[in-house]
């Protein structure tokens, strides 16, 4: 069973198709990249997967159960982490706090253990904070955990977003363009990241990016969106001869 | 019909007895003066302070207490009960053998208690609610519940139109005044067998009034009775009158101050009021007071400054009595609050407002007698923005 | 280097944000009509460089000088009045009004008639064919890719003397990149004097005629594009 | 409830409406720029309202410090109207720069604003009683005549009736005359605001400041002084509603234009924040919802008006008129 | 003593409005501005005085005496308040917790008007007049200290643990960016309603004790310029940690007091004791307008202490 598989996913903006009865499946620890140019309905993809915009029709499936009609909390909690193209994070909480929130649904202290400090919730506030630490010391934030998110440069901040992601313990993890706003030797570095979270924390990664090395690069198989619909699916090196990715995408 | 108007009797009082040129020496003896000097309630307070400056300024001309100067500490309440409660205890705290205020009966209710169980009088100026002479022993008050006057303004009214059957009562909700001056109103309409045709409520804080009109000129009132406050209830005047009524309309006790003739001005005219004071009253007193006070501000005295003055008055009249019999020097402060509360209960006064005493037994201790109430109508003036009030009961 | 006074000249310019020092004495100059790159890892201050002559930052130290002017004093808007347009780090669209308010308001400034404007919009449209299509949208709906198309069409349509592009090709498909680019390339041609900051160091390497490498706030290397290009430092830090 | 009355109380409902209406469009006015609520905007009204009559060169009464003064001219009523409404827009520009921009350069939340506004009011309404006292004030009974100089030819005799009888039904519908202009007022601003906003480059630029101020000064947008603009605007609005609500009902004290304040902030919350035409129709329904509570439950009036808001807000969250901007992740 | 008995009154007020302000910060902990708090605050009162004026009554009927009403009666009100507003505060909280904003505040504000305008008219809550005669605990006012101030700590106690619990983190999580929050598992409706019923809960309480504090209870209470007074403790003290609300509160209530105290300062020339007592007023507003200037974040910001930590580690160091 794959571990995530859209079914003829389908979304409309008035009388825009945003993204057009988009069928493929991912396998359990793949890196799954998603490209296509600007506008295709990449973003909004992940949109439908995170419950953040309802599909307009059409199944999505995770771990072979169909997620369509829950809340982003839950979808948070069954295992589907993201970040995003346009950088969301809590900007007036520290990195670290930044971190911490999202073990929200890893952690169970009620609102009276929390006050009154049980020795569990004591215990889990620990558990929490040396876990943020780790996962910021992991993709090389570690020094700045007291900074507010708000005042880190841009290309920390896409960082951060993928320590708080990791955070959750997803076992889907979407990646919105990670790499943009890093040079080309930090996007090297993020891609050796990347490969190292979904080994050590075996992980299924589905992957935006324009960069087309990284992608070439890094990704195990590639879908390509144009208009909305999918029009190419494989390994990279088919996708990147594709006549059809060619045109519409990567030009010669 | 007039059995409404019965009053309790008092002994008529001895006119107050001004010794002018005394000089006064000795520590001045304090009142407190706890009204609102700031807030929407201001606008009542104000009239209150100038009042009691007026007293402060006339008693001491007329030789003090014995020739101990008295001075008046004024506090403001602003226009809420923590308010009232702050300024009862900073007065005194300052030492007042008794207060003035404050100006609100809700905010009565919140600080009276506390100078009752301090042991300090409490002369209330303007707080007309039930239950207020009730809170405790030391809680009087020179303000009449309008249980005696608003009959006399609707006899008043029937006299001046027979034919009146159908009556619209309008009255403020959120004024502890003007919704106690209501029921006697709705009474007295009841027990002369007029129709009750509706009640229609506002708030003070309203300016207009056209739905409730509307509703009310649709039953064809002779007769409408306004509880509330001189803006609100200039208001309603107003648009009455512009909406085409053309039929009596008696105001309340609020509705009792020239602050209502620039609200409606010209349409003001013929309200019959219903008045706890009159500037029309004869006493040499209220002559005094009322010349003092047009030389100040130009225009008759109101109510509430009346009000005020002769609760000053009161104590003054009070404090000279307890002087003659024991002598206040020989007095602790407690020792003093407490004779000058029994003494103030049980003696009589001439003062602006006609002659004046208090039940001095059982729970409602500390309610007024007034002896006299009236009825006027006001009486625009050419130019529309002045007017008087024509003492016509 | 020209005799005449440079476009666009920084003196010793310091930023700071609070108690975090984001930018430390940098000199630079652009002399009219060059594209001068800025180049540099996350966090060295080339954002703050382009805030700090837009003038929505504020300098702590250094001056500013447009056409030889001081400028450091003078508000923003008296800025882009004087002919200096800035695409924005993170596009900063005005998301809630559509896309052709958005390149409305982006000739605020100019003065000449509505026909000239709309001329010009659609010019865009044709650079853009994509905008064109989302006319009526609102910014905030487009995607990312869009929405950067339409900050550099928006900041194009005050028909800047002076550009400062803060990686403009942020978020953008390969063929876009490319076209942004050209785009560049030819807006220089026609004169317009333009400061680049970009993360594609390589492209910006080739189509700038100097660069400027900024590290945590100081201006470490500086010199001819194609110098740095070949520079041993910056081919490891920043072009992978 | 007979149909007369009916139709007597959806007259009164606008007339309230409209009233609220007029307060509601200065209000609204800064919110749709500065997306901050004004509460000293009541004091400015208020502040309109006292301007005018001092203008007309009528002497205040016996409190306060400024007792017994008056001007030594005194201007014809329309006049007076203007100066005091560029009395309050000034007014209105120099809260700006005290109570506003030095806080939009600090970088406040915009509660803060919200709050220091506040102060303002308080400290307004307060220095209006210290220098004039709480007593009512009223405009020359000549005013309304005076301001409708243009338009007597349209009355019998050359007068402006108190009233206004409409012979729709039998008794004839009562619409007090005062009313009559503050509704045709209220259409006339709200159709100068309307252009203003929509159809000029200015009014374009006051959208994308209250977007984004930074951006917008990236576009050359100089916002210190749009925002200013604005002000004085609203200012000068709020001070022509100032005195036609004050010749309705008389300057009641310096708590006059206060005591609109929360109807207001129901009304334009009703209308859609921001919305012009929303300021107009929230004043309006709520007028009439108020006029249109039977009789035996007039006591329940003020809360039909939040129920009605509260109901329509469970609906339409961003209100009748609001616009609902879903910003894409 | 004498400084109690004038100023035990306005002290434990100070407290009361703290608390106050504590109710109105919960909420915001979310990014709600809810101004629901008189509302319930009035509530309390309500059932405070309705209680302790017709159902507690001395044996043998009658009025209590000055100062022997039984605390404990207090206390089982001030609990059945806060029960009370727990469940108002779910059953309203729901529905309008879709709104944001000034679309929240205002329908929060229609909530307290709607219970102004209910005991105003009617029968139970004595209407116009209210509902006076309320029994007292205590002779003097400053006593109430001994239920103010442990409810004040407890509550400033409750609020401080619980920013630094899992669940204070979800709120502020939901404050800075619901949608991330939300991405990030926290669930927005039930935390966002948890925080209005704790606020809730707190106003009624306050209420319930106030009732008996004020002697008398009426539809003036817990009204709309309670409301913005409110929030002006929050905003003014500091929305961001807890001890802004509770320093805003305490200063904003003793800031009228303190310039008419300073107005009886001996010796001070007539013109300005009697401005500051006439224009007490304006000076307050005028104060209100200014301290932003000098603290665009409140008086108190979580930075205030992060600095200070750091600094002390240097000095260590
Ligand atoms: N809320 C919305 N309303 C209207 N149109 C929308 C909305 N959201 C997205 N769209 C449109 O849907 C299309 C797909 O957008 P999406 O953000 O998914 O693109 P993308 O593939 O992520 O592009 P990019 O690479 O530029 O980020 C775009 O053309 C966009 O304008
Ligand atoms: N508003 C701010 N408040 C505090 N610090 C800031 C702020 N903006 C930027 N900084 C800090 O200033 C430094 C320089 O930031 P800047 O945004 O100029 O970097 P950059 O070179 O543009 O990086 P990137 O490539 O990531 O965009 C960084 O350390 C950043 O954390
Ligand atoms: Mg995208
Ligand atoms: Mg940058």
């Amino acid at each position: 069973m794959s571990i995530f598989e859209s079914r003829g996913a389908t979304r409309r903006f008035g009388g825009l198709v945003a993204v057009d009865s988009v069928s493929f499946a991912v396998e359990q620890g793949e890196i799954f990249g998603l490209i296509g140019p600007n506008g295709a309905g990449k973003t909004t993809m992940f949109n439908l997967i995170t419950a953040l915009t309802p599909p307009t029709s059409g199944q999505l499936l995770f771990q072979g159960q169909n997620i369509v009609g829950k809340q982003p909390h839950q979808i948070a909690a069954m295992g589907i982490a993201r970040t995003f193209q346009n950088i969301r994070l809590f900007g007036n909480l520290s990195a670290l706090e930044n971190v911490k929130v999202a073990q929200h649904t890893h952690t169970h202290a009620n609102v009276f253990a929390g006050i009154l400090g049980t020795p569990g919730a004591r215990e889990e506030a620990r558990r929490v904070e040396a876990k943020a630490r780790e996962l910021l010391r992991l993709v090389g934030l570690g020094e700045s955990a007291d900074e507010k998110a708000k005042n880190f440069s841009y290309g920390d901040q896409r960082r951060l977003e993928i320590a708080r992601a990791l955070a959750l313990e997803p076992k889907l993890l979407l990646l919105d363009e990670p790499g943009a706003g890093m040079n080309p030797n930090e996007k090297g570095i993020l891609s050796d990241l990347i490969r190292q979270i979904r080994d050590q924390f075996n992980l299924t990664i589905i992957l935006i990016e324009h960069h087309v090395p990284l992608v070439m690069g890094l990704c195990d198989r590639i879908a390509v969106l144009n208009f909305g619909q999918l029009i190419a699916l494989g390994k990279p090196a088919e996708v990147q001869s594709d006549p059809a990715v060619i045109d519409a995408y990567l030009g010669d | 019909a007039q059995e409404a108007t019965e009053t309790p009797t008092i002994e008529p009082p001895t006119p107050f007895d001004c010794k002018e040129g005394v000089e006064l020496k000795g520590e001045p003896i304090k009142i407190g003066i706890a009204v609102a000097q700031t807030s929407n309630v201001a606008l009542l307070g104000q009239e209150q302070v100038i009042g009691a400056q007026i007293a402060g300024e006339f008693f001491n001309n007329c030789g003090g207490i014995n020739g101990r100067p008295i001075q008046l500490v004024f506090q403001d309440t602003a226009g809420d009960e923590a308010g009232a409660i702050n300024a009862f205890q900073t007065v005194i705290a300052d030492g007042v053998v008794g207060i003035v205020g404050p100006t609100l009966s809700q905010q009565a209710f919140a600080s009276d208690p506390i100078a009752n169980d301090a042991g300090v009088p409490v002369m209330a100026p303007s707080n007309t609610a039930r239950g207020i002479p009730q809170i405790g022993r030391y809680i009087s008050r020179i303000s009449a519940p309008v249980a005696i006057v608003a009959p006399n303004a609707v006899a008043a009214a029937l006299d001046l139109n027979p034919d009146i059957k159908n009556v619209a009562v309008f009255y403020a909700q959120n004024d502890a005044f003007a919704s106690s001056e209501t029921v006697t109103f709705q009474e007295t309409v009841n027990k002369l067998g007029l129709n009750l045709a509706t009640v229609q409520t506002f708030q003070t804080t309203d300016t207009d009034f056209s739905a409730q009109i509307s509703n009310a000129l649709a039953l064809d009132p002779q007769l409408v009775i306004i509880s509330g406050l001189a803006a609100d209830g200039g208001n309603l005047v107003k648009q009455l009158r512009e909406f085409g009524y053309e039929g009596l309309i008696v105001g309340g006790n609020g509705l009792n101050t020239a602050n209502i003739f620039p609200v409606c001005q010209a349409l003001c005219d013929g309200i019959i009021i219903a008045q706890a004071y009159s500037y029309a009253n004869e006493s040499p007193i209220n002559q005094t007071f009322r010349e003092i006070y047009k030389e100040a501000q130009g225009k008759e005295p109101p109510q509430f400054s009346a009000q005020a003055f002769a609760a000053v008055q009161v104590f003054v009249e009070a404090l000279i009595a307890l002087d003659n019999e024991v002598g206040l020097d020989t007095l602790e402060l407690a020792e003093l609050r407490t004779r000058l509360n029994d003494t103030l209960l049980n003696m009589t006064y001439d003062t602006p407002l006609g002659p004046v005493g208090f039940v001095s037994e059982g729970e409602a201790d500390g309610e007024i007698i007034q002896g006299q109430f009236y009825v006027a109508q006001i009486q625009m003036n050419e130019d529309g923005q002045t007017g008087s009030f024509v003492f016509i009961r | 280097m020209s005799q005449t006074t440079p476009a666009l000249e920084l003196k010793n310019l310091s930023v700071a944000y609070g108690a975090i020092r984001a930018l430390n004495d940098l000199n630079l100059t652009v002399d009219k009509g060059e594209i001068v790159t800025l180049i540099g890892a996350n966090g060295a201050g080339k954002s703050t460089t382009l805030r700090a002559i837009s003038r929505i930052v504020n300098p702590s130290q250094g001056q500013i000088l447009i056409d030889g002017q001081d400028v450091t004093r003078q508000p923003p808007d008296a800025i882009v009045r004087m002919g200096i347009a800035h695409v924005p780090e993170g596009r900063r669209v005005l998301a809630r009004q559509t896309v052709e308010d958005n390149l409305f308001l982006g000739a605020y400034v100019r003065n000449d008639n509505k026909a000239a404007i709309q001329g010009d919009i659609h010019k865009q449209y044709e650079r853009f064919p994509r905008l064109r299509e989302r006319r009526t949208q609102l910014a905030g709906t487009l995607s990312g890719g869009e929405q950067q198309m339409l900050a550099i069409a928006r900041a194009l349509m005050s028909r800047p003397r002076i550009l400062l592009l803060d990686e403009p090709s942020l978020g953008l498909a390969p063929l876009i990149v490319r076209e942004i680019f050209s785009i560049i390339r030819e807006l220089n041609r026609e004169g317009v004097t333009i400061l680049l900051v970009e993360q594609n160091a390589q492209l910006a390497l080739q189509t700038a005629s100097r660069g400027y490498v900024l590290e945590a706030g100081d201006c470490t290397i500086s010199g001819p594009a194609s110098e740095l290009a070949r520079d041993e430092r910056v081919r490891k830090a920043y072009l992978g | 409830m007979t149909t007369n009355l009916f139709f007597q109380q959806v007259a009164n409902g606008l007339a309230i409406g409209s009233v609220y209406a007029i307060f509601a469009l200065g209000y609204t006015l800064i919110f749709s720029i500065l997306g901050i609520i004004n509460f000293a905007h009541g004091a400015v009204f208020t502040l309109g309202a006292y301007f005018t009559f001092t203008l007309t060169g009528t002497a205040f009464g016996f409190n306060g410090l400024l007792a017994q003064q008056k001007l030594p001219f005194s201007l014809w009523f329309p006049l007076a109207l203007l100066g005091g409404a560029l009395l309050a827009g000034l007014i209105s520009v120099i809260i700006e720069r005290l109570a506003f921009r030095p806080l939009r350069r600090r970088g406040a939340d915009s509660l803060l604003t919200l709050v220091s506004s506040l102060g303002l009011a308080v400290a307004i309404v307060n220095i209006i009683q210290f220098l004039v006292g709480a007593e009512a004030y009223s405009y020359p009974s000549s005013a309304l005549n005076d301001i409708l100089t243009p338009f007597l030819f349209l009355f019998p005799d050359g007068k402006v009736p108190l009233a206004l009888r409409v012979p729709l039904t039998e008794p004839p519908i009562i619409v007090r005359m005062v009313q009559v202009v503050i509704f045709a007022t209220s259409i006339f601003i709200l159709i100068a605001l309307t252009y203003l906003i929509n159809g000029t480059k200015v009014g374009k630029a006051m959208r994308a400041v209250a977007e984004d101020a930074t951006t917008s000064s990236l576009l050359g947008i100089s916002t210190d002084r749009l925002i200013q603009f604005t002000f004085f605007l609203s200012g000068f609005v709020g001070g022509i509603a100032g005195v036609l609500v004050g010749m309705s009902v008389g300057i009641t004290g310096p708590y006059f234009g206060i005591a609109f304040g929360l109807k207001g902030l129901a009304v334009i919350v009703l209308g859609g924040l921001g919305s012009i035409p929303g300021a107009v129709l929230g004043g309006l329904v709520i007028g009439l919802g108020e006029a249109l509570v039977p009789a035996e439950y007039i006591g329940y009036k003020d809360a039909v008006a939040f129920a009605v808001l509260f109901i329509v807000l469970l609906i339409r969250p961003q209100g009748l008129l609001g616009r609902v901007f879903i910003q894409k992740v | 003593m004498d400084f109690f008995s004038t100023y035990g009154f306005l002290i434990v007020s100070m407290l009361f409005q703290a608390m106050l302000g504590l109710s109105l910060y919960i909420p915001l902990m979310t990014g709600q501005l809810s101004l629901a708090s008189p509302g319930f605050y009035a509530l309390g009162g309500y059932i405070a005085a309705i209680l302790s004026t017709t159902v507690f009554l001395p044996e043998g009927g009658g009025k209590w005496e000055s100062g022997t009403f039984p605390i404990i009666y207090v206390l089982i009100e001030t609990v059945l308040a806060g029960l009370a507003s727990a469940l108002l505060a779910l059953l309203i909280g729901f529905p309008s917790l879709r709104l944001r904003g000034i679309y929240l505040a205002l329908a929060t504000i229609a909530f307290v008007e709607i219970v102004r305008v209910l005991s105003l008219n009617l029968e139970i809550t004595g209407k116009a007049i209210g509902i006076f005669g309320v029994p007292q605990p205590f002779i003097n006012k400053f006593d109430y200290v001994v239920l103010a101030l442990p409810l004040l700590i407890a509550s400033a106690w409750f609020v401080y643990r619980l920013e630094r619990s899992r669940v204070g983190r979800a709120f502020t999580a939901l404050r800075e960016d619901e949608l991330a929050a939300a991405a990030m598992g926290v669930n927005p409706t039930t935390n966002k309603v948890l925080a209005f019923v704790l606020g809730a809960v707190l106003a009624g309480m306050v209420g319930a004790i106030s009732a008996h504090f004020l002697n008398t209870w009426n539809a003036r209470q817990g009204t709309f310029d309670v409301s913005i007074l409110v929030l002006a403790y929050v905003i003014i003290g500091g929305s961001r940690t807890f001890l802004g609300p509770i320093l805003g509160g305490l200063l904003l209530t003793a800031l009228p007091e303190v310039l008419r105290a300073i107005a009886g300062i001996q010796g001070l020339p007539l013109f300005l004791s009697q401005f500051l007592l006439d224009g007490r007023l304006i000076i307050y507003g005028l104060l209100i307008v200014v301290a932003p200037l000098f603290y665009p974040q409140g008086l108190i910001t979580p930075d205030l202490f992060k600095r200070r930590a750091v600094k002390t580690k240097e000095a260590g160091a």
